[in-house]
């Protein structure tokens, strides 16, 4: 008998323009001790799921289920009981979860003392041993703390010990790990793998990443807009997935075991309207292989909601033409940076600490035509790299030379038109009072390109390069969505025909389908127009895939640079294994032993001079990492590694990716 | 933009209303504002006299009605100088940091600590009291505040990536504030302004009351309210007319800012304050 | 400068060892209600209402006015004069004691006198008293004074609120803690709230019947009125004319009002255009029926008078009618004939915080406008009055109250060289000049008349400015409070004042 | 927190040195002279003179500052120029009088305001929570001398229940009549800021309901009774302190107003007696003591709200 077992799920919302139908007749079971993992887009409907379950939907929220039980209890009367009793929550933003005028120990003993009826002091003892369990180190220190005072991994691992402090048998985890780093996220995932094991708690797993559910979960349920389209095990569903739009999510995922190889799949079109739900596929605008049939309504038939899903199991996925991935001769230099170095918060009035060096004296070249990814953990200093390059942030040293000419610390107007940026959040990128007409015609004026009528066919001419109608000119960025926002960011980046664009994690911000067709049209505007870039990020599936050549940063530092399949195969700098292998990928079961995993995160203090990555090296070699700077060793064309090991001995490392 | 929001036509409509009134004042007047009218002194509300007359014979009702363009004047045209001085001081503060910006809020934090009656106080009593003057004074109190709203608007403004994007182009201070932080920023800026009024015409007719408003014979609802104090007991509807005429558009303005902060900027309807 | 010794604002008077004794026609505190702050408790800086109240209570003088302002002996029991009115000796009451305790002698009268008269004090009413040349004590009850110029109403300035009797051994805090020979012992003086006194057993008069008395500082007058009526107060002092009516009705109150010589009027500049030419002064006061001024303004509590010689006054020139309608047709062509052929535009100043005197320019503006005068009428508060506005604006509202005598009512204000002249219109009419200097030599009061009589003509005829009424001066007293009757000069004598 | 308080009492200091000066030079370019004030009727040229030399009037004015300035730091207000007494005794009698006034008023709006300010945030929509808002919009228009008018007439004439006017000591008149002088000056001068401090509550109290960690606490199984006033109210607390204290500033001014119609002898109308009477060392002294009070009970607000705060008062990463 499954623990939770829920048939015909749906609810909608009531708002000031009629009803969202936010889930249609959700169906899923977990058996006791099982976990499945709930898939889907933004938008999709996914979180809903667990707000129901708990019964905490705002006013205005419709919920029809036929069953909706939990161990035999019908959860709509006893969700009230269950919740932190049996029933356990971990929430997406752990910094918004955590109360942040209670201290964490508190925060985790509250279940204890409402539902055990423990006295205080009891409680905060257990609380304590939880958050040890949790892989706290210092768990006494951390109980007395409040939540500003801790790193992120260090909040989520409190909110789990919260959420299993009564040892409920079910755990509803929403986004988990989204705002983590990558490397910590492995952390926690770990912690969830080993819980589970150990306690037998059986899990609700909600996520966007395709590669956590299928390193965590055995079943797996795909969302789109409400429905579900696909459900079964999940090995089995991602290695060969039947239903179209499962497949077009595998097909739009940038693979850091592919690299540049395969080229991206998008899925075209946007999310249908949810306040009237179509009765047929709600895929079939979006579905390449939509025929009439798939108007009239789809059941949910062995687990896939498309009646052409055995018949089109051997058609591969459409991918867009293929631009001439030219292989261009070695670029000749465009930007040369030679030292940049910039601290912030130095000794102000009161606090003399030395200011942290965001970046350590970096050296980088980019070639014209040549995309450099550089990746590295938040608060490693790749943004802060990417405005000291386009010298918007004044660096305390360091040249940068671009095109043979040295560029001043006042940038001339030349080089602001020739060096542009393309920023992460969509919705901040564009003024909201400003037409894209008005977006796109003030760098023309500007540099003095076009005015005028002439300037009006130069804007359709951009919406064309970054495939937009020319009707969105007189759009207001209110009325886009984030994928059409980003691209009319890209098109005024290359309104003023710059020969280099620093691309700020231009695509996280977007769901994988979107960002997809994104990463494509960069490809193909490098392609077509020769420009350069910078592309930060911190996911190194997204750099793999679109980089020329990739560096690695960390803590201010370039600690391994190279071209992209010599960076993304051994010999790696042993931060680069890490975060390769740290990475969720999905069908990539077997690697799961031989993880590597590092000990606390960015923010932990690193020890003063010698190696900045020792104090977290799992290849640490002794106090000479703690000491000695370490030396850069070449390899190959251009592959260099700042490491104190051997070169034979980082050739001969394992491929953290083996497949 | 969302819906007109219920509360914004409400207080909309009165206000317009009231400004109509007072735009017309003088000619729709039943009665010569300022006439004498020895035997009619002191009568009660009646059919001629709506609002009754009081120690001149005067009718009251005109009195309001001719009296109304300096209130809402007062009221309006102060909150303009305190919008018009403040929002300037309070995004430049915002956008050149350092010792500019410490010089500016330093002098905001002087005069805030200064109780406004004083401070409109301090001013009229050094020039000579007349309704420009009070107007002058009441905006000069409350561009302290106006500058402090305006620079932490233009702070939240100047951290969105469109404005990196504008320095990106090279444009210079002058065009990001003028285009890119401005039309921004007059959403939350107007909000705050529609209740700023209220205290504005509240302390405009404070001065009033305590003396230093505009020039007889023409009056001003809270200078009525002030002369009406010797007859209060006997006559107070000399007082209350005028005293109700101001409730009633005190309560009409603040109204209408609660309803544009729903209509422009539905974030804030977090901070009221 | 910081006085060494800390002044306690609330000390108490320093009595001697006299008990309190409740005597048996005792009857309780009388409760006055007054619209301001006392500023100063010193009899020769007083210079507002409230404050002659108080020295009226604490102190007396060598001579008092009665209630029809002739002049009887107070703490000199008679006095001669020489033939050349130069030379006047005042023998003092014997056995007289100040609050402290202490006998009054002349040496007190001396040094109250020097006191007055060295400019460092700052004595507001020197300059009446720059006549006296030498005083002389022949012995501890006897004192002569030697004028340098003859002074017929010498013996009634004496009767002067600023020239009260003060301890030659107790000048230092006459500010804090006034010692006097009156009826009443000062007791505690809270700034803003209340001052209190006591009565004083020991009065040389017969003691009061009251207690004490207890001025309370109200300064909203629907307030007074209110408290009045509510059985806080038992008197409401200085009741403006608008309240009169208020109180016509109250059932357990009665309003008792009294003509006396306090003025206000426009003071026009007689040095700077327009007012400088005798014909649009006396447009001014054509076009203006005082009658209606009064009516209009005090509800008609005050009537039309030529000069600050009030009507109910014997030297009144009743024989020179004041016109009851306005003469328009006249007014129009003196003004053609100074030659102003359009309207006259002018400023008139009246005062912030004066309800009267505001109502006063308010009237004038809407009367004077049919004249042709357009008024346009700027308010300034009553602080900057006598620095920006006295003697500088070309027209402006002001009032002074009752002077003791005529000659200090009129000389300071009429006379060329007057004292107060410069300040107000700087008006100079050798006729009127004559008059006012001949009224002083003669001890006479009909030869007095005459020359007064004459002013009044000639000040019809050429007249200083718009001197509106004299206005009656009322009080409002519950009905337990007997035996009080409002006093011309704004005081109270609150000898036989008893409450049932 | 001991750096952001060092900064705070820094600026109080500035902003109090530099409110003497300000204070100093505004009254200073007052036109009209005390002198022509206190002769009133009697001016003359000559009286002034001697007037003003004697009150050390016609002294440059920068040492005249320094005298008073020195004088202000030993406690000595200088003398009363009207009144010829100290200034200090009788500002500090008025200070005593106005506080009384003033801090009854200030928890009156506290408890009201912050209660009244949750119960309509915990019953969004229900009539009290309309009924509130409503009364808050009338409350916060109606300029106090008006309705401190209305209250007289209604109150002290017609019902003739309270005593209109004046103040009653504790010491002298017992404690019920004390109150009853003042429960009508409170009454006005409480109300619109009641009104202002339960909008600012309420809203405030509505954005911690829909936090995150409230629904968090919720997904606890924490009972919502506790969730409220455990997890809601505290953080909702936080922006009700600063709010406090600029209250005390509008507070000030309308105590300013109250006094002056209720005939309560405190600080606010010894003020404007001295600004009427041009009475320089009282005014400036007054003006000194009021800003002094608002500056202070805004640094008072930055160390509760850091003390509260644990953001601000626990700096430094742990773990």
């Amino acid at each position: 008998m499954s623990l939770l077992n829920i048939q015909g799920l749906s609810l909608s919302y009531a708002t000031q323009r009629g009803a969202v139908h936010a889930l249609q007749d959700v169906s899923l079971r977990i058996p006791r001790g099982g976990a499945m993992g709930l898939v889907g887009e933004s938008g999709s409907g996914k979180s809903s799921v667990v707000l129901a379950l708990l019964g905490l939907l705002g006013e205005g929220a419709a919920l029809t289920s036929d069953k909706l039980d939990f161990d035999g209890k019908d959860l709509r009367q006893a969700a009230e009981r269950l919740r932190g009793r049996r029933i356990g929550v971990v929430f997406q933003d752990p910094a918004a979860a955590l109360n942040p005028s209670l201290t964490i120990g508190f925060q985790v003993a509250e279940p204890l003392i409402q539902h055990r009826g423990l006295a205080r002091e009891a409680a905060l003892a257990r609380a304590e041993s939880l958050l040890g369990e949790m892989g706290i180190t210092r768990a006494a220190e951390v109980a007395r703390a409040y939540p500003h005072q801790l790193s992120g991994g260090m909040k989520q691992r409190a909110v789990i010990a919260t959420a299993l402090a009564c040892e409920p048998e079910l755990l509803l985890l929403d986004e988990p790990t989204t705002a983590l780093d990558v490397t910590v996220e492995a952390q926690i995932l770990d912690l969830l793998e080993k819980l589970r094991h150990e306690r037998g708690v059986s899990m609700l797993l909600v996520s966007h990443n395709l590669g956590i559910v299928d390193r965590l979960c055995d079943e797996l349920t795909v969302l789109y807009a409400g429905r579900v389209v696909e459900q079964g095990p999940c090995a089995e569903t991602l290695s060969t997935p039947r239903h179209p739009y499962t497949r077009g999510l595998l097909a739009a995922l940038p693979r850091v075991d592919r690299g540049r190889m395969a080229r991206l799949a998008p899925i075209p079109g946007g999310l249908p309207d949810l306040k009237q739900p179509t009765p047929g596929c709600n895929f079939q605008p979006r579905c390449p292989f939509a025929v009439e049939a798939c108007a009239t309504p789809q059941p949910l038939l062995d687990g896939v909601r498309c009646h052409r899903a055995a018949e089109i199991a051997g058609q591969p996925w459409p991918i867009p033409e293929l631009g001439e991935s030219v292989v261009r001769p070695v670029p000749e230099a465009l930007l040369q940076a030679e030292g940049l170095t910039r601290s912030f918060g130095g000794g102000g009035l009161f606090n003399k600490r030395a200011g942290i060096r965001a970046v350590d004296g970096v050296s980088l070249q980019i070639g014209r035509g040549e995309v450099l990814g550089l990746v590295g953990e938040s608060g490693c200093g790749k943004s802060t790299l990417g405005r000291l390059v386009l010298r918007l942030l004044g660096a305390d040293s360091g040249r940068i030379d671009f095109d043979g000419k040295n560029i001043p610390a006042e940038a001339s107007s030349e080089f602001r038109r020739r060096a542009q940026i393309v920023f992460q959040n969509p919705d901040s990128s564009l003024n909201p009072r400003q037409t894209v007409d008005e977006a796109l015609r003030r760098p023309l004026t500007r540099f003095g390109i076009a005015s005028g009528a002439k300037a009006t066919r130069e804007v359709e001419r951009l919406l064309e390069l970054v495939r937009l109608p020319a009707s969105y000119r007189s759009r207001y960025p209110h009325q886009m969505s984030g994928g059409e926002k980003q691209r009319i960011g890209i098109a005024r980046a290359l309104a003023s025909r710059p020969d280099f664009l620093v691309c700020d994690e231009a695509v996280s911000a977007l769901d994988v389908s979107v960002q997809a067709a994104v990463l494509n049209l960069l490809t193909d505007l490098r392609d077509r127009l020769g420009v350069a870039y910078l592309f930060i990020s911190h996911d190194i599936g997204v750099v793999a895939h679109i980089a020329d050549r990739i560096a690695v940063m960390y803590r201010g530092a370039i600690v391994e640079e190279g071209p992209a399949a010599a960076v993304l195969a051994p010999p790696y700098h042993p931060y680069t294994e890490a975060l390769l292998s740290a990475v969720p990928v999905v069908g990539a079961q077997s690697r799961a032993e031989s993880r590597i995993r590092l000990k606390g995160d960015v923010s932990t203090a690193p020890g003063e001079g010698g190696c900045r990555f020792a104090h977290r090296c799992p290849r640490r070699m002794g106090n000479i990492c703690d000491t000695l700077t370490p030396p850069v060793r070449e390899f190959g064309t251009a592959h260099r590694i700042a490491c104190h090991i051997p070169a034979e001995e980082l050739a001969a490392m394992p491929s953290a990716m083996a497949v | 933009m969302n819906r007109i929001p219920r509360t914004l036509l409400v207080g909309g409509v009165i206000v317009g209303v009231i400004c109509i009134l007072a735009a017309l004042g003088p000619w729709i007047a039943p009665f010569e504002p300022d006439a004498f009218n020895m035997r009619a002194r002191l009568q009660p509300p009646s059919t001629t006299y709506w609002f009754g007359t009081d120690e001149f014979g005067r009718d009251v009702f005109s009195r309001v009605l001719a009296g109304a363009h300096h209130s809402l004047l007062m009221g309006f045209g102060a909150t303009i100088i305190s919008l018009v001085i403040g929002v300037p001081l309070g995004l430049i503060a915002a956008f050149r940091r350092g010792w500019t910006e410490e010089a500016i809020m330093r002098g905001v934090d002087l005069m805030i600590s200064i109780p406004p009656v004083l401070l409109g106080l301090l001013i009229l009593a050094v020039t000579e009291p007349g309704l420009l003057k009070t107007m002058l004074a009441v905006g000069l109190v409350y561009v302290p505040i106006m500058t402090r709203v305006a620079r932490a608007v233009g702070l939240d403004l100047l951290a969105e990536d469109f404005v990196e994007a504008a320095r990106a182009r090279g444009e210079g201070g002058f065009h990001i504030l003028a285009r890119e932080i401005l039309p921004n920023a007059w959403p939350p800026l107007i909000v705050e302004t529609s209740l700023r009024v209220t205290f504005a015409i509240l302390l405009g007719s404070a001065l009033s009351f305590l003396g230093l408003g505009p020039q007889p014979p023409d009056s001003e609802w809270g200078l009525m309210i002030a002369e009406s104090r010797p007859f209060i007991s006997e006559a107070p509807w000399i007082g209350l007319a005028p005293g109700l005429c101001l409730c009633l558009l005190l309560i009409a303005v603040n109204v209408v800012g609660e309803g544009l902060r729903d209509l422009l900027d539905p974030r804030l309807r977090g901070r009221g304050h | 400068m910081l006085i060494p010794r800390r002044a306690a604002l609330a000390l108490p008077a320093l009595l001697t060892a006299m008990p309190d004794i409740a005597s048996a026609q005792s009857s309780g505190v009388l409760r006055i209600a007054m619209s301001t702050n006392l500023r100063n408790l010193d009899p020769a800086k007083v210079t507002i209402g409230e404050e002659f109240a108080h020295v009226v209570f604490v102190f007396n003088g060598l001579t008092r006015m009665r209630a029809d302002q002739s002049i009887e002996p107070e703490l000199a029991e008679s006095w001669t004069f020489s033939p050349d009115l130069k030379t006047w000796e005042f023998k003092l009451r014997r056995g007289v004691k100040f609050h402290h305790g202490r006998e009054m002698v002349a040496n007190d009268v001396i040094a109250t006198y020097r006191r007055i008269l060295d400019p460092a004090t700052g004595a507001v009413s020197r300059t009446n008293y720059d006549m006296i040349e030498r005083m002389e004590a022949p012995d501890p009850y006897t004192v002569i004074f030697r004028l340098s110029y003859a002074y017929g109403g010498f013996a009634d300035i004496l009767s002067d609120r600023q020239v009260k009797i003060i301890a030659a051994d107790r000048i230092d805090d006459l500010a804090t803690n006034p010692i006097g020979t009156g009826p009443f012992v000062f007791r505690s003086y809270a700034p803003g709230d209340r001052i209190v006194y006591a009565r004083n057993p020991n009065s040389w008069e017969a003691p009061t019947k009251l207690d004490g008395v207890e001025m309370r500082i109200l300064p909203e007058m629907s307030v007074r009125i209110a408290a009045i009526q509510a059985g806080d107060l038992d008197v409401v002092w200085d009741l403006g004319p608008e309240n009169i009516r208020a109180l016509r009705e109250a059932r357990n109150v009665r309003v008792d009002s009294v003509e006396t010589a306090s003025w206000d009027g426009a003071i026009l500049n007689n040095s700077i255009p327009p007012f400088n030419d005798v014909r649009v002064r006396l447009a001014l006061n054509l076009a203006v029926s005082k009658a209606d001024v009064a009516e209009a303004v005090l509800f008609g509590e005050g009537s039309p008078t030529h000069s600050p010689i009030a009507p109910n006054h014997p030297f009144f020139a009743s024989d020179i009618i004041i016109p009851a309608r306005a003469d328009l047709t006249r007014a129009r062509r003196l003004l053609r004939e100074a030659g102003h052929s359009g309207n006259i535009r002018v400023p008139l100043i009246i005062p912030v915080g004066r309800p009267v005197r505001e109502r006063l320019g308010v009237t004038l503006q809407q009367m004077a406008r049919t004249a042709g005068f357009d008024f346009d009428i700027q308010r300034v508060p009553f602080s900057r009055y006598s620095a920006e506005v006295a003697g500088k604006a070309p027209a402006y509202i002001d009032g002074y109250f009752a002077r003791p005598t005529v000659d200090t009512a009129t000389f300071p204000f009429l006379h060329s060289r007057g004292s107060q002249n410069e300040r107000l219109w700087k008006y100079s009419d050798p006729r009127v000049d004559a008059a006012l200097e001949a009224a002083r030599l003669s001890g006479d009061t009909e030869v007095q008349k005459t020359h007064y009589v004459a002013m009044q003509r000639a000040m019809v005829e050429n007249p200083p400015g718009y001197i509106a009424y004299a206005q009656r001066f009322a009080c409002a007293y519950r009905n337990s409070v007997r035996d009080i009757q409002t006093h011309p000069m704004r005081w109270f004598d609150l000898r036989t004042t008893y409450l049932s | 927190m001991t750096s952001f308080l060092a900064r705070r009492f820094a600026s109080v200091i500035f902003v109090l040195w530099a409110m003497t000066v300000l204070v100093f030079a505004i009254v200073h370019v007052l036109p009209g002279s005390v002198a022509h004030m206190i002769l009133g009727e009697f001016a003359t040229t000559d009286a002034i003179a001697a007037l003003e030399e004697r009150l050390g009037l016609n002294q440059p004015l920068y040492v005249q500052y320094w005298t008073w300035f020195t004088g202000l730091l030993r406690g000595d207000f200088g003398m009363s120029l009207t009144m010829e007494r100290p200034a200090g005794p009788v500002i500090l009698e008025a200070l005593g009088r106005s506080a009384i006034l003033a801090s009854i008023s200030i928890v009156l709006v506290a408890i009201l305001g912050i209660g009244l300010g949750i119960h309509s945030a915990t019953h969004v929509g229900t009539w009290s929570d309309r009924g509130l808002t409503l009364m808050q919009y009338f409350f916060i228009a109606v300029p106090e001398f008006f309705w401190c008018i209305l209250v007289i007439i209604f109150f002290a004439v017609w019902l003739g229940w309270l005593p209109a006017t004046g103040y009653a000591p504790l010491h002298e008149a017992g404690f019920w009549r004390w109150a009853q002088h003042l429960i009508l000056p409170v009454s006005t001068l409480v109300l619109g800021l009641i009104a202002h401090v339960s909008r600012l509550v309420r809203s405030s109290m509505l954005e911690a309901i829909e936090s995150r960690y409230v629904l968090a606490a919720r997904a606890k199984g924490i009972p919502e009774r506790i969730v409220l006033r455990r997890h809601a109210l505290p953080n909702a607390l936080l922006p009700a302190i600063t709010v406090l204290a600029v209250d005390v500033g509008i507070l000030i001014g309308g105590i300013v107003v109250v006094e002056s119609v209720f005939a309560f002898p405190g600080l606010g109308r010894m003020l404007i007696y001295a600004i009427d009477n041009q009475d320089i060392p009282l005014m400036m002294g007054g003006m000194i003591v009021i800003t002094a009070i608002y500056a202070l009970a805004n640094l008072a607000a930055d160390i509760l709200y850091a003390v509260l705060n644990p953001r601000i008062r626990v700096s430094g990463s742990a773990g």
